[in-house]
Order: C-alpha cells, then structure tokens, then sequence
C-alpha cells in the first residue's frame, strides 16, 4: 500500500490558517494574514499537484484500473451500531482531479485577491472566509463517506454564505448571502432525507461500501415502491435535490446571481468552479448507485440537467449585469455536467457521459475562473457592473481583453480549445442515449457562443465610453492568474481523461465524433456571427431583436420571474400564512386558553362571593342545607 | 392527665396573681404567664403514664400527649407574638383574662382529644368553645370584635345543636356513649348514617369545611390578631385531632361512608377556600380563607384511614403550626406597630424591614408547600397517605389546588418583594418577646421538614384504621 | 464526604457566604469564586468518571451515597450519577458560571439577586445527582420558585405577568408530577415487600401495565410542561422574555432540560411499556413543537421571543428523541439537552448584552451591530449557526444524532415524523439568518449606536466559555457520546426486556 | 308505665323541636329570640337522650346525665352569648341580626 497519510496536510493546512487568520487576524497587519493564506495555499496546490501526479502516473501500475484508496480515517461519531460518522480521506479518480481544480483555482484566487481586495477594510477576514472555505471543499471533495459529505458540504455552505455577505453594510449583499444559505439549506434537507433513507436501507455512510457492486445498495434495487419508483430511487432523488441545490439547478438556481453580490474572486472561487460544482461531483460520487440501482433517478438528473442549462442560457442573453450573465452561463453549463452524467451509462464506453461530466468539470473550472477573475479585473477598472457603462475596453486592458477572449473562444466550444473537447464529448454521449436532450444542447451551445461573445463586445468593444478616471490594467497580481488560467483553458483540453476519469476506473478509447463536432462548431460559430452583427458596433440590431421577442423577452429579461414566485411562496404563503398564523395562534389560542382558565377561575371567585354575605342566619342557612344535602346524597344516593 | 392538671393550675396561679397585681404592675402577669406556660410545654414532653381514668370517659395515650404537644408549641408562640398586642393600653386592664380565657380554651381542647365517650367530648368542645367566643371579642369597643363574637357564639350553638342531636342518635341507636362500645355497635343503618352526618358536620364547622364554614372569615377578620391566630391553628388543629381519632376509633365501620364524604369536602373546601381567598385584601381574612383551604388539604391525610393518614395529619398540623403562625406573627407585629393590615400596605416591605419580610416568604412558601420548607414535606404526605389508598385524582385535584394557592401566596411575596411605593411601612423593630416568637416559628419552619425523626416521632405513636 | 453531595453543599456555602458580604463586589466575588469552584468540580466529576469507567467499574451508577431520611415512607437520600447525569452536571457547571459572570454589573440588591441565582443552581444540581424520586422532585421544586422573584423582582417588561405564569404552569406540572410520582411509589413492589422510592429499585420490576398506563402521561406530561411540551410551552416565550439575563441562561439552559432529563429517567425509564403504547400520541405533540416553535420564531420581533421559541422548537426535539426509544436517539436526545443548554444559555447572555447596550430588544430598532460590537457580533453569529446545525458545532451533532437515531424506527409513521421533525432546520436557518442579518448587518440604523462599546472582560470570559464549550462538543463528540452510550445500556436493556423491537442496538 | 307512651311520640316531638329551633335560628331577626331557639335545639336533644335512656337502656344513666351536662353547658353559653349580645348593642345600637353584617365577603 502507498502512503498518502501526507494528505491529511491538504485540508489542514488551510484549517490552520484559518484558525490562526481568524484568532489572531485583528492583531496582525492586514497583507500578512493575505500572505499567510496564499503561501498556505501555495503548499496545499503543491501537495495536491504531488498526489495528483503520484497517484495517476508514478504510482500507478500501467494496464489496471484505478482504485479508490483511503488515505486516513478517523472516527468521529457513531450512531447505532452500524453506522458511524468517520472523518477521513478518500483518493480516487474524480476526488485527485477535484483536488487539482479546488487547489488551483483557490490558490489563483489567493493571488488574485491581494490585488484585487488591497485596500479593503476586512482584508483579514477576507482571506480567513477563504482559508475556511477551501478548508471546507477541499473536506468535502475528499470525505470518505457520505455523512462527511454533508458535514462539509454545510460548512462550504456556510463559507458561501460568509463571503457573499462579506460587505455586510450592504443590505443587497446581506439578503443574496441570507437567500443563498437558505435555498441551499432546503436542498440539504433533502440531501439529509436521502441520506437518511439511504443509510436506513444500506446500515452504512461509506462510499465504498456503497458503490460497490456488490454492496448493500446494490440489493435495493426492488424493494418496496412509493408513486412507482422504489424506495431507494426515491432516497437518491432527495440526494440529488441537494445536489441541485448546490448546483444551482432549475428550480433552485434562484441564489447563484444573487450570490453575485459577494467580491468576485469569491465567485469565481465559489460560484463557478468549485462549490457550485459539489453537486455534480456528488451525483459522480455516487454514480455507481444511480447507474445500477436506480436508473430513473438518473433521468431525473438528466432532465433537470437539460432543462437548467437551457433556461439559464436563455435568461444570460437578455442580462446586462456581467457577472450575473457569468451566473447563469455557470448554471447553463453546469446543467451539461449533470446532463452528461444522467445520460451516462455504467462502464467502458457507456460511461463517456461519466468522463465527459468530470472532464466539462475540469475545463469548466479554468475557464469560468477565468471569467470571472477577468470580470472581476473589469469591474476594479472601471467600477460597475453593468455592461452598458462599459465599451471599447480593449485599448486599456490589453491583458484583460486577451484572456477574456481565450475564455469566451473556450466556452464557446472552439477547437482546440479545451471547452472544445469536454463539450463535444457530452453532446455524444446525448446524442447516442438521449435524442431530445441531444437537441437542447445542441440549440444551449450556440446560445452559449452567443452570449458570451454579447457579452465580451459589449465590453471590450462597442461604444466609447467616458470614464471618470481612465481605466488602467491590473497589477501583476491580478494579471498572473489571468494568465496561469487562461494557460489552462487552452491546454487542459488535452488530458486524457478517459484513460484516467472513468465511470468503473477502467481506461476506455474515445475519439473525435464528427458527426457531432462539426455541427457544434458550427452552431459555435454561428452565435459568435450572430453577435460580432449585433454588438461589435453600436446598432439598432439589439433592440429590434428583443423587440422580435416580445414577450419572451421581457419574461427573460425577468428571468421567467422565478424569483417573484419564490418570494410568493416565502413571504406570501410560508410568512404570512404560516408563519404568522402561528405566532398568532401560540399568542391567542394556546396562551389565551391558559390566561382563559385564570380568568375563569377569578371570574368565578367573584360569581361566588354571595355565599359570604357576613349575615349569621344566610351562614345558618348554608349550614343547615349542607347538611341535608349530605344526608340526603349518603343515605338516599350512596 | 399531667397536661391537664398543670395548665389548670396555671389559670387558677394567673387568676390568682392578678388578683394580687396593682393595675400598674399588671404588665407583670405577661412574664409569669409566659414562662409557665414554657415550662409547661416543656414538660409536657417528658414521658406521661398512659392509662384511662373516670371509667373510660378520658384516655391519655402517647399519641394524645404528642398531640397535645404539637398544640402547646403552637400556643407559646401565639402567647410570645401577642405581647406587643397585649401591652397596649386598651388592654391594660384585661391582660389577665386573655391569658386565663386561652388557657381554659386549651384545657377544653385537652378533654376534647382526650375524651374517651361523647360526654366528655362534648364537654371539651364546649369548654373550648365558649371561651373561645369571649375571645373573639375580646376587644369589646370595636364593632368588628363585637360582630365577631356573636357570629362566633350562635353559629357555634347552631352547630353544636346539630352535633349534638347526632349525638343523642347515636346514643339512641347503640345504647352507649363511650367510644369503645359505640364503635362495636356501629353499622351503616340509614339513621346511623344520619347521626354521623349529624356529628361530622358539627366538626366539620371547627376545622371550618366548606359548606359549614362561612363563620370563618368574619370571625377571623374581626377578632384580635392573635386570637385569630389562635382559632386559625389551634382550635382547627385540635379538631382535626379528634376527628381523625373518632373517625378511625369509632365510626371505621362507616369507612365507606366517610371516605366518600371527605372526598367531597375536601374537593369543595379545597376550591371554595381558594376561590375566596383569591380576592382578598385584607390579610387577615386572607388568612382565614388559606387557612379554609389548607383544612381541606387535612382531609387529604384523613381520608387514607390509615397509621401514614393519621401521621400525616398530625404532622400536617404541625407544620402548618409554624407556618401560618408564621405569617400570623408577621401580620400581628405589622399591625401592632403600624395599624396596617391591607395586603396593599405591604408594598415595597422587603425594603424596609428585610427580616420580616423573609419570614413572611417563608411562610407563605410553607403554606404553598414549595421546598425546602416545612410545608411542602407536610402536603406531601398528605398527598402520599391519599395517594396510598387510591385516591390519585384527589391528589390530581388538590395539588392543582396547591397551585391555585400558591397565586395568592406569591401575591403576598410579591407585595413584598416586586412591587414599589412612595409609603412603605417604615422600619421598626419588635420586641424581644414577639421575635422569639417569630424566630421560633421561622425555625420550625425550616427544621420540621428535614428533621425527619419528628415525623417518624409521629408515625411510630399513630395508628391505622384496624 | 461524597463528592456527589459536594454538588449542592457549595452552593448552599457559597449562599451563606454571600449573606455575609457587605456590597456588590464583594457578592459577586463571592459567587463568582463558589461557582468556579463548582465548575472546577464538575471537571473533576468528569475526569473521576471517565477514569473509573476506565478501570472497568460498570456499575450503573458511580459515586452512590445512599442515606436512610424517612425509614417509614423508605425515601432516602440518594445520590449517584451515569454518563448522562455527569454531562448534565457539567453542563449545568458550565452554564452557571457563564451566568455569573453575565450578570456581573448587577447593582439591584445584588445578594439577594445572586442567593436566588445559586438558590437555583442548587436545585438544579440536586435533582441530577439524585437517585431517590423524592428527593428529585424535592430539588426540582427547589429550582422552579426561586424563578419567579428572579424574574418578579430582577425581570424587565410584564414581569410580575410572567413571573407568575411561569410558576403557576410549572406548578401544575408538578402537580400531574406529583400524581405520577406517588403512583409510581405505591406500585413499586407489585410482588408485595418495601415500596421505595428509588429509581434502580424500581426500574428492577415492572409496574402494573394498567397503572402504566395511568401514570405515565401524568409523569410525562409533568416533566414536559417543563421541557416545554406543546401545548404547554407557553409560559416559555414570557417568562424568557420578561427574565434578567443570567436566569433566561439558566432557566432555558438547565432548568428546561430537567424536564427532558426527568421524562427519560422517570417517565421512560420505569413505564416503558406504557411509553410504547401512548408514544404516538405524544409524538404527534413534540413533531408540532418542533416545526410550529420555529415557525413562531419567525415572526417574533423581540429578540428573547425569537430564542424562546426556538428554546420550544429545540426541546421539542428533546422529547422527541426520547419518545423514539431507541438507543441512538435516547443518546441525541442526552446530547441536544446539552447543546441547546449551551446554546441557548449563550443567545441569551449575548442578548443580555446587547440589551444593556441599546436598551431595546425590538430586532427592527436595531441594525449593522456588527461593525460597533464585533466580538458579540461574531460570538452572535457563532450562536446563531450553532443553532440552526453547522457542523463543528455542538447543534449539528445532537440533530443528526436523533434524527438518524429516529429514523432506525420499524414503523413507517416514525419515520415520516422524522422527516417532518427535519423540515425545521430549514426553518430554523430562516429566522436566525433573519435575525442576524436585521441585528448585525446591515446599516447602521440609529446613530446613538455609533458609540457603544464592545464586550468587557467578564462578558468576553461568559461568552467564551460557552461557545468553547460548544465547539468542544462539535469536533469532538465522540467522547461525550460515548460516555452517554455506555450509561444508556442498562435503560435500554428495561426497554428491551418490555417486548420493544430495537433495530439498533450496540 | 312504658306501656302508655310510646317512644316515638318522644322522638316526634323532640324532632319538631328540633326543626322549630333549627326555624327560628333562621328566620327570627332578634339575636334573644336566635338564642332562644338555640335552646330549643338543645332541649330536644334532652329530650332524645331522656327518652332513648328510660325507653331502651334502663340500665344505666348515660342519657341522663348528659342531658344534665347539656343543660349546664346551654347556661353558660347562653350567658357568654347574652354578655356578647350586650356589647353588640352597645356597639350597633341594635340587636336585630342583619344589621351585624359589617365584615363581609
């Protein structure tokens, strides 16, 4: 057995540093509680690269499979006698390469922040949410069991909701982090119900017991059936809700723009490639379960996949605050991971959907990170984010603009470009299992070229406009990650994935399909046709399109007023007709019985007050009777 | 007989010695009476023989002289709080007969409990009685003390009238009046059962039981403060002894019958009390309604008809001694000093006289039965001698009762304790004799309830039913 | 000397010590220095505990103290403690300290206030150590009264309202209390022999299934009016809201866990039989508790309503748990007592603190505290995730203890209360996100806030001690369930041996 | 002797008397009056125990007697009741009996 004890260090190192940031962090200097997080995560990128490579490629025996290994476990609680909480750390393929994407993204976000938050008046604390958060993810992606899951996955909820409310004077950001923590909650709750029935069906918490073919989930397949689907099928459904949670999934995408308020290193963290992530890389994690257990569950991912990355695309092409158009192109592809995923199959090449998922995972990362830290770099130079108040940047963010353009090429699905290959691989994996969703994802991949290079004219080119103070490049720090990421999108297209990220740890053999690529492409192209027409320069081309749309426009642009329908069920139904009722009832009827039985007891006091009229003869009276009645009840009645 | 014989000749030494007093060495006669009467509760604890005398018609038993103990304690502390009382100047005069009337009211209680026929009972009861009514009006310038009286003497009559035409039944169905036989000859004939109506409520008219107790509140509200106290837990104490002894001696085999009809007295006495005392002002008939109350909770004891029952009604008793006279003495000592009596007038008293004030808490916890005071180990048992003959709803019921009561006892707490004024009662100081009184009555309180050898005391001389 | 009795010899010291001082620094050193003592105390009983558990002594119960009081009636004082009553002690140490120390600007007849406080402690301590149901119900009432001049005397708002509703409902719980107990008493030797009052004693026969079924919902419902058992919890949301601070602590942090505790150890435990049959009944009862008293919170403005009926929603989950009778979930439920005393015990302290700063509790009055008094803002939000279950948190743990714990059950219809018991951490996140981001962030709402202070020295030591106490339990509980578990067998094992299926089973 | 009266004439009229008292207590405003029959009360009691002792226990004197004693008793309550009476009219001015009703509920 290979030692990989050390990797108890990776989600330590950011535990103690957020620990020591947090204690000790009103004491110290603002840009060395920064250092010390980033030279922390310098270590942790280290350590993971190490495993990653040692565990793939060094120590890998050439010609077997992947196994999964635990590195360390611990108790931490046990429940009943067969289940109990563990704490530890698990290697396998997908949790080395989400080590890989967390650390690199964090430790680029690190870097990126000392510029991008210099200045700020919670520096420290900015770095010691960011130093829990990594803590929490890198605990989530590698728990061992799926109660460690939850633990962190609360806790990344938690970081989450810490750093969208990081301005916390401002009452928007405030409402986004308190509506982000509690959509996710409600999710949870599901992923706790189904994890509840999960572990009441199978007596364990362990992933390895649990998806192994011959584990005790694998028995459930029957079982006893609840609106025609068996119990388990429903266990896993309520997991997955989690997981769309998380995920940012329709219908409970509604925090993810939102989440938006918080600084945008932190969305690109957090909100793009890696938290929002956690629910694909649960359904992934327990894809063996769905896959051979409880198929319908899967389609459910599927569709719920599918139709999100339509939805969101849609609303993208109509927002105009550019990093909620980076929001909801997060929720479009993400929709493609869990799509890819729900069509996938279990083993060799019908796990391509399995590898496609995790691969549009890893390139999805790099460059939506990108993205986001070019937003970002967008947004420290001209201070808003509205792309109206933008245009013609390209002359004063050469290094911006470049890698911008990288990332949208990227998303877009531009050979050879990694987007490229990751995307191309989902849409064949649709194609061959599911026709229907094959063609939303078809149509979602020019939308996708579309908006994003809407997007990318609006900003770099279009109108001029007159900026208050001249808008200048980031320092070096900010610009390195652009870089470092911009490095990785374009290459990271080229990993062998399915040699290394398989459904059943198996390699398997995939090729380019050109029946689905060259139309991709095509339809990629096309939207970027379409939008260099409408947005290079200024026009009238937008305003009669949306017009063209009438009122699915506006509905867009509303983005099909989900959020008013939230806000319907919250304050409308749950506050107001529950929630109030209650506190009305507890105050009048519960209570109010209670003050109503010393009332009557008072009242009567007074009603009997007569009997003491201070009159001897009404005292005889009462006397002389009270014996009769006596007499009367013990001789005549008893 | 010893109890008997030198309480007597404590009167007959006070009648004597007052007789001798100038009246303006009359104030002389309080020591003398108090520290003989101290030595007479002293001895009156020393072993007695035990035996019958006058042919049955008195007994002297251990259990007797323990309860003839219980009442002396209660009756020297009255006789302390009463000093300041007493030493006024509308008493001057008369400070002999208070102390000579009580004592032959005690010597009545004392044939009463120990009576061994109806004759001597009857004799006792009306020797308690009547001076009792003298008492009562004591104080014969005020209408109120007036009123008292005549309330006292005729509801009394009428009561006694009834009892004793029961009695005459009695006589009449068995052919004796001595307990022993009587108890042999009893059954549960129609007429039997109406002659033991006929006596109970007579008795049930001492303990002040609902429906014969309307006297109680008037009599206790106009009567002197002490003397009050006096009716309040001696007269009631000494009828809840004799009830319990002729119920468990004579009429055990009418068990059925009067199981049932307690059941239902101390149900109505228990509500009734509390529901009048919940608007009362003035403490004093506040007082008289707890204490109508709390002679429900006796019942409680009685109604098991066993050795526990009878323990605990004694033991009841006792505590209930300390804690009411407890509260007594902290009324008599405000009233004394200030003239105040209005539950209104003590606003703000932990503010000014702190001792006081906790004593009055105390007492007031005591007679609510709240740990770790006296009072609460005295209604638990009460409620476990119900509880051991089945009677678990009684128990249901009574401490729902304890809890109503404990409304108007936190009143007085919060009187006390929570509530602000510009015109509290202002600091004073008592004298030495009435915070003997008060100290003494503020232990028991305190100790009763742990020193659990005075229950055991109590348990090893009761007795059951059979 | 036992070191059981120690429990309630100190405070009844540290009482009279305090009749003796002359002002209030010197009282509330006093107190201070007799409640440190305890707490040190209470360590020492855990160690003491731990390492004789060690060294094999299975006994049910440790250090037991057993003396004859009344030979008659056979009650005795009795003293012993398990598992669980060593972590209630503890937690009970805990809790009074922090009190201490949060009402130490006590300037209001200081000793009588602190009297009261220990007076309570007392009882409190005593009825956890205690063996003999007398002298548990003896303590038990011991702890309630002296509520009400804390809250008459010391309280804010209706006080003199409160104050006696509280009592009043309470008494009437221990009079449903006192019924159960004395049937329980006189049905402890079926076979005939000495009735007694002693817990193990009893728990050694079955008590008749037809008194059973009599007794138990008097005994359960007695010791639930304290654990603030729907319908009978409103006296709850008043009297904390009325309470000075350190009684709210004390009251929602120990004294409503007496209830829970006495509902397991007497209801439970002596009339299991009784328990299965009507559990459902009562079930029904709890799963309302906990979903309806967070949905109370929700609409609460004063910032103590808002804890009180979270304090519902929590205990709730105690009884609950209890009612679920199985191992894992008697264990969360052991465990939720805990947190939610430590928890709540520490809202209340904060909200005392900032109660003394804004004098107003109204959560709309006030806003963006958190950039004025960071340190009780960031012990508020530590709270407040405490609360709605963030794991490394002491709330997190008792949850999923029993709601795993419940979800064991055979029955179909426990499991769906389950899972409608764990519809209320959502709503739980609800209001207390709601609340932490009306009170602590935000704008600055009244610029009379500006120049408020942060926490003193005293504050920081209260707080702080509950919220280590806290964490220690969330990323550690291993121990603390451990020690609960092996105190459980035996009750487990009465349970069993009345014919009551276990899926779980250790 | 015995032969010619039967003892239920006795007891009937002792129990009218009985009731008679009982009536009066009752309904008479004047506290004498209320007094008097007070003693009516009491006399019909003597005369139970009068006639159950010569009718039915011959043998000893226990009616006798304690008709004796009940008619000591009666004096001196009737003297104790008349001393209060007295100073009731020096209080109130009247003996009529609803006018004592100063302490009441």
């Amino acid at each position: 057995m290979i030692d990989y004890t050390y990797t108890l260090l990776i989600p330590l190192i950011p535990l103690a540093v957020f620990l020591f940031t947090g204690l000790a962090g009103s004491k110290l200097k603002p840009q060395v509680s920064g250092l010390i997080g980033t030279t922390g995560l310098f270590a942790v990128t280290i350590l993971s690269y190490l495993t990653a490579i040692r565990y793939f490629w060094t120590d890998h025996v050439a010609g077997t499979g992947y196994a999964s290994m635990k590195a360390f476990e611990i108790q931490w609680l046990h429940l009943t006698e067969k289940l109990t909480i563990n704490l530890g750390i698990l290697l396998d393929p997908i949790a080395v390469m989400m080590l890989v994407v967390v650390s690199t993204v964090s430790f680029m976000v690190h870097i990126y922040s000392l510029g991008y938050m210099k200045g700020e008046k919670g520096f420290a604390r900015f770095y010691t949410f960011l130093s829990l958060f990594t803590f929490s993810m890198l605990g989530l992606v590698l728990a061992t069991n799926i109660f460690q899951m939850y633990i962190f996955w609360e806790l990344v909820g938690v970081s989450s909701f810490l750093l969208i409310g990081f301005y916390y004077e401002k009452p928007s950001a405030v409402s986004a982090s308190k509506k982000a923590f509690i959509v996710t909650r409600f999710a949870d709750l599901g992923f706790l119900i189904g994890i509840l029935m999960l572990s009441f069906m199978t007596e364990t918490f362990d992933f390895r017991t649990l998806v192994s073919p011959t584990g005790p989930a694998m028995a459930q397949a029957g079982g006893a059936t609840f609106l025609g689907l068996s119990a388990i099928t429903w266990a896993l459904i309520f997991v997955f809700m989690g997981g769309a949670g998380k995920s940012a999934m329709f219908p409970l995408h509604i925090w993810l723009p939102d989440a938006m308020e918080g600084p945008t290193p932190v969305s690109a963290l957090i909100h793009a490639a890696t938290m929002v992530v956690a629910g694909v890389y649960l359904v992934a994690r327990l894809f063996p379960v769905y896959s051979l257990v409880a198929p319908d569950a899967l389609h459910v991912v599927a569709w719920v996949g599918g139709i999100s990355s339509l939805f969101a695309a849609i609303i993208a092409c109509t927002q105009t605050d550019i990093k909620r158009v980076l929001a909801y192109s997060t929720m479009s592809q993400i929709g493609y991971m869990m799509l890819a995923l729900g069509v996938s199959g279990y083993g060799g090449h019908d796990g391509l959907g399995f590898m496609a998922g995790n691969f549009h995972l890893f390139t999805h990362a790099m460059f939506k990170a990108l993205l986001f830290l070019g937003a970002g770099a967008i947004i420290h130079a001209v201070h808003s984010n509205d792309m109206r108040d933008m245009g013609g940047l390209r002359k004063y963010l050469p290094i911006t603009h470049i890698t911008f353009l990288i990332a949208c090429l990227t998303i877009a699905g531009i050979p050879p470009l990694s987007g490229f290959f990751s995307k191309d691989e989902i849409l064949v994996a649709a194609f061959h299992h599911n026709m229907p969703l094959f063609i939303i994802e078809f149509a979602v991949a020019g939308l996708t070229a579309f908006y994003m290079f809407r997007l990318y004219y609006s900003i770099f080119w279009g109108k001029e406009t007159h900026y208050h103070h001249t808008p200048h490049e980031a320092p070096a720090t900010m610009t390195i990650p652009l870089l470092v990421l911009a490095f990785g999108s374009v290459f990271s297209g080229f990993l062998p994935f399915h040699n290394l990220v398989t459904s059943d740890g198996q390699p398997f053999e995939t090729h380019i399909d050109y029946m689905v690529a060259v139309p991709s492409v095509l339809i990629g192209i096309l939207g970027i046709v379409v939008a260099t027409i409408m947005y290079r320069k200024v026009s009238g081309a937008p305003l009669k399109v949306s017009t063209g749309f009438g009122n699915f426009y506006t509905w867009a642009y509303h983005k099909f007023y989900m959020d008013e329908v939230y806000l319907f069920v919250t304050k409308k139904i749950l506050f107001n007709l529950v929630s109030r009722p209650v506190a009305w009832f507890d105050r009048h009827i519960v209570d109010g019985f209670m003050n109503l039985i010393a009332r009557v007891i008072e009242r009567s006091a007074y009603l009997i007050k007569g009997f003491q009229s201070g009159r001897i003869q009404q005292y005889g009276y009462v006397f002389v009777s009270g014996t009769i009645v006596l007499v009367i009840i013990f001789i005549y009645i008893w | 007989m010893r109890h008997e014989l030198s309480l007597v000749a404590i009167a007959l030494i006070l009648l004597v010695t007052d007789l001798m007093l100038k009246p303006s060495q009359k104030p002389r006669i309080i020591p003398v009476a108090v520290v003989l009467f101290s030595i007479h509760t002293i001895l009156g604890f020393l072993p007695a023989c035990e035996g019958i005398l006058f042919g049955g018609m008195f007994r002297a038993t251990a259990l007797i002289g323990m309860m003839k103990n219980v009442l002396n304690v209660g009756v020297l502390i009255i006789l302390l709080q009463s000093y300041t009382w007493i030493m006024k100047e509308e008493n001057r005069d008369k400070m002999s007969e208070y102390f000579i009337l009580m004592f032959s009211t005690l010597t009545g209680m004392y044939f009463m409990i120990s009576s061994g026929d109806f004759l001597m009972f009857y004799l006792g009861l009306e020797t308690a009685t009547i001076p009792m009514a003298a008492l009562a009006a004591y104080t014969h310038h005020q209408t109120k003390s007036a009123e008292a009286g005549v309330k006292l003497i005729l509801s009394s009559a009428l009561s006694s009238g009834i009892l004793l035409f029961g009695l005459s039944l009695i006589y009449g169905s068995t052919g004796s009046i001595y307990f022993s036989d009587v108890a042999q000859l009893y059954s549960n004939a129609p007429m039997q059962v109406l002659a033991f109506l006929f006596f109970f409520s007579g008795m049930a008219f001492k303990i002040s039981l609902v429906p014969f107790h309307l006297w109680t509140a008037d009599v206790y509200e106009g009567s002197p403060i002490n003397v009050t106290s006096y009716f309040s837990v001696i007269s009631k104490g000494a009828a809840s002894f004799i009830l319990v002894l002729i119920l468990y001696k004579v009429f055990f085999q009418l068990v059925y019958v009067w199981q049932d009809l307690l059941y239902i007295i101390s149900v109505l006495t228990m509500v009734v009390g509390n529901l009048f005392a919940l608007r009362q002002k003035n403490m004093k008939r506040f007082l008289a309604f707890s204490s109508i109350a709390q002679a429900g909770f006796i019942l409680l004891g009685m109604i098991a008809g066993s050795q526990m029952g009878m323990t605990s009604v004694i033991y009841f008793v006792l505590v209930y001694i300390f804690s009411n006279l407890g509260a007594f003495g902290v009324v008599s000592a405000i009233e004394a000093s200030t003239g105040k009596i209005n539950m209104g007038d003590y606003d703000g008293l932990y503010h000014t006289n702190p001792k006081l004030s906790l004593l009055m808490m105390l007492s007031m916890f005591s007679l609510a039965g709240i740990p770790p005071v006296a009072g609460f180990f005295g209604k638990f048992f009460l409620f476990t001698s119900a509880a051991s003959a089945g009677y678990y709803w009684l128990v249901f019921i009574a401490v729902l009762n304890a809890t109503i009561s404990l409304y108007y006892y936190l009143m007085v707490v919060k009187a006390m304790f929570i509530n602000k004024t510009d015109t509290p009662i202002a600091k004073f100081r008592s004298d030495n004799m009435t915070r003997a009184g008060l100290i003494l009555s503020g232990l028991g309180i305190l100790v009763v309830g742990f020193w659990a050898q005075v229950y055991e005391f109590i348990f090893n001389l009761s007795v059951g039913l059979f | 000397m036992n070191i059981l009795s120690l429990f309630v010899l100190i405070p009844v010291l540290t009482c009279v010590g305090i009749v003796f001082t002359k002002n209030m620094k010197q009282t509330r050193l006093v107190s201070a220095v007799g409640m440190s003592i305890q707490l040190i105390l209470s360590g020492i009983l855990v160690y003491l505990y731990l390492t004789e558990r060690q060294a094999g002594n299975m006994a049910e119960m440790l250090f037991t103290y057993d003396a004859l009081w009344f030979p008659t009636l056979n009650i005795h004082y009795t003293v012993g403690v398990d598992g669980i009553s060593v972590a209630m002690i503890a937690l009970t140490g805990i809790v009074v300290f922090a009190g201490i120390f949060a009402s130490w600007k006590m300037e209001f007849l200081s000793r009588e206030f602190f009297i009261s406080l220990i007076l309570l402690a007392t009882g409190v301590f005593g009825f956890f150590i205690s063996l003999d149901l007398f002298t548990m119900f003896l303590f038990y009432e011991i702890a309630v009264i002296p509520m009400y001049l804390l809250i008459g005397i010391w309280g804010s708002g209706p006080k003199e309202y409160s104050a006696m509703k509280l009592t009043l409902m309470l008494m009437g719980g221990s009079a449903l209390l006192m019924v159960g107990l004395l049937g329980i008493y006189f049905y402890s030797a079926p076979a005939g022999g000495q009735l007694t009052w002693n817990l193990l004693e009893i728990s050694k026969i079955n008590i008749p299934i037809e008194m059973q079924r009599f007794l138990f919902p008097f005994t359960f419902i007695g010791f639930g009016i304290l654990g603030a058992l729907f319908p009978f919890h409103t006296w709850s949301p008043d009297g904390h809201a009325s309470a000075p601070t350190a009684v709210s602590m004390l009251h929602a942090g120990v004294l409503m866990k007496l209830g829970g505790y006495g509902a397991f150890r007497v209801a439970i435990f002596l009339m299991p039989e009784a328990a299965q049959e009507q559990a459902w009944i009562f079930l029904i009862l709890t799963s309302i508790s906990v979903v309806y008293g967070a949905f109370g919170a929700i609409w609460q403005k004063d910032l103590k309503y808002i804890n009180a009926y979270s304090s519902v929603s929590h205990c709730g989950l105690v009884l609950f748990a209890v009612l679920m009778m199985n191992q894992t979930a008697f264990n969360g439920a052991i465990i939720q007592m805990i947190s939610h005393g430590l928890m709540t015990a520490l809202f209340f302290a904060l909200i005392g603190m900032i109660y003394g700063r804004t004098h107003t509790r109204m959560i709309n009055e006030m806003g963006g505290l958190m950039k004025v008094m960071p340190f009780l803002g960031v012990v508020y939000v530590i709270a407040g995730l405490a609360s709605l279950g963030l794991p490394g948190l002491s709330g997190f743990v008792a949850e999923m203890t029993i709601f795993f714990g419940a979800y064991q059950h055979t029955d179909t219809f426990h499991r769906i209360l389950t899972i409608m018991a764990t519809t209320s951490i959502v709503v739980t996140a609800v209001y207390i996100l709601r609340v932490v981001g009306i009170l602590l962030l935000g704008p600055i709402k009244n610029d009379h806030f500006l120049h408020l202070d942060d926490a003193k020295w005293y504050e920081r030591l209260s707080t702080i001690t509950l919220v280590l106490a806290i964490a220690a339990i969330g990323i550690a509980p291993l121990w603390l369930s451990d020690m609960i578990n092996v105190s459980l067998a035996p009750i487990v094992n009465k349970i069993t041996m009345a014919g009551f299926e276990f899926t779980s089973l250790f | 002797m015995t032969g010619t009266i039967p003892l239920q004439y006795f007891l009937i009229i002792s129990t009218l008397m009985f009731f008679t008292g009982i009536y009066g207590f009752l309904t008479r405003k004047n506290l004498i009056t209320m007094l008097m029959s007070i003693e009516l009360i009491l006399n019909s009691v003597n005369i139970n125990f009068v006639a159950f002792n010569r009718y039915l226990y011959p043998e000893n004197l226990h009616g006798h007697f304690f008709s004796l004693i009940v008619i000591a008793v009666a004096a001196a309550e009737a003297a104790v009741a008349i001393a209060i009476i007295i100073n009731i009219y020096r209080n109130f001015r009247s003996i009529d009996v609803d006018k004592v009703d100063e302490m009441k509920f």
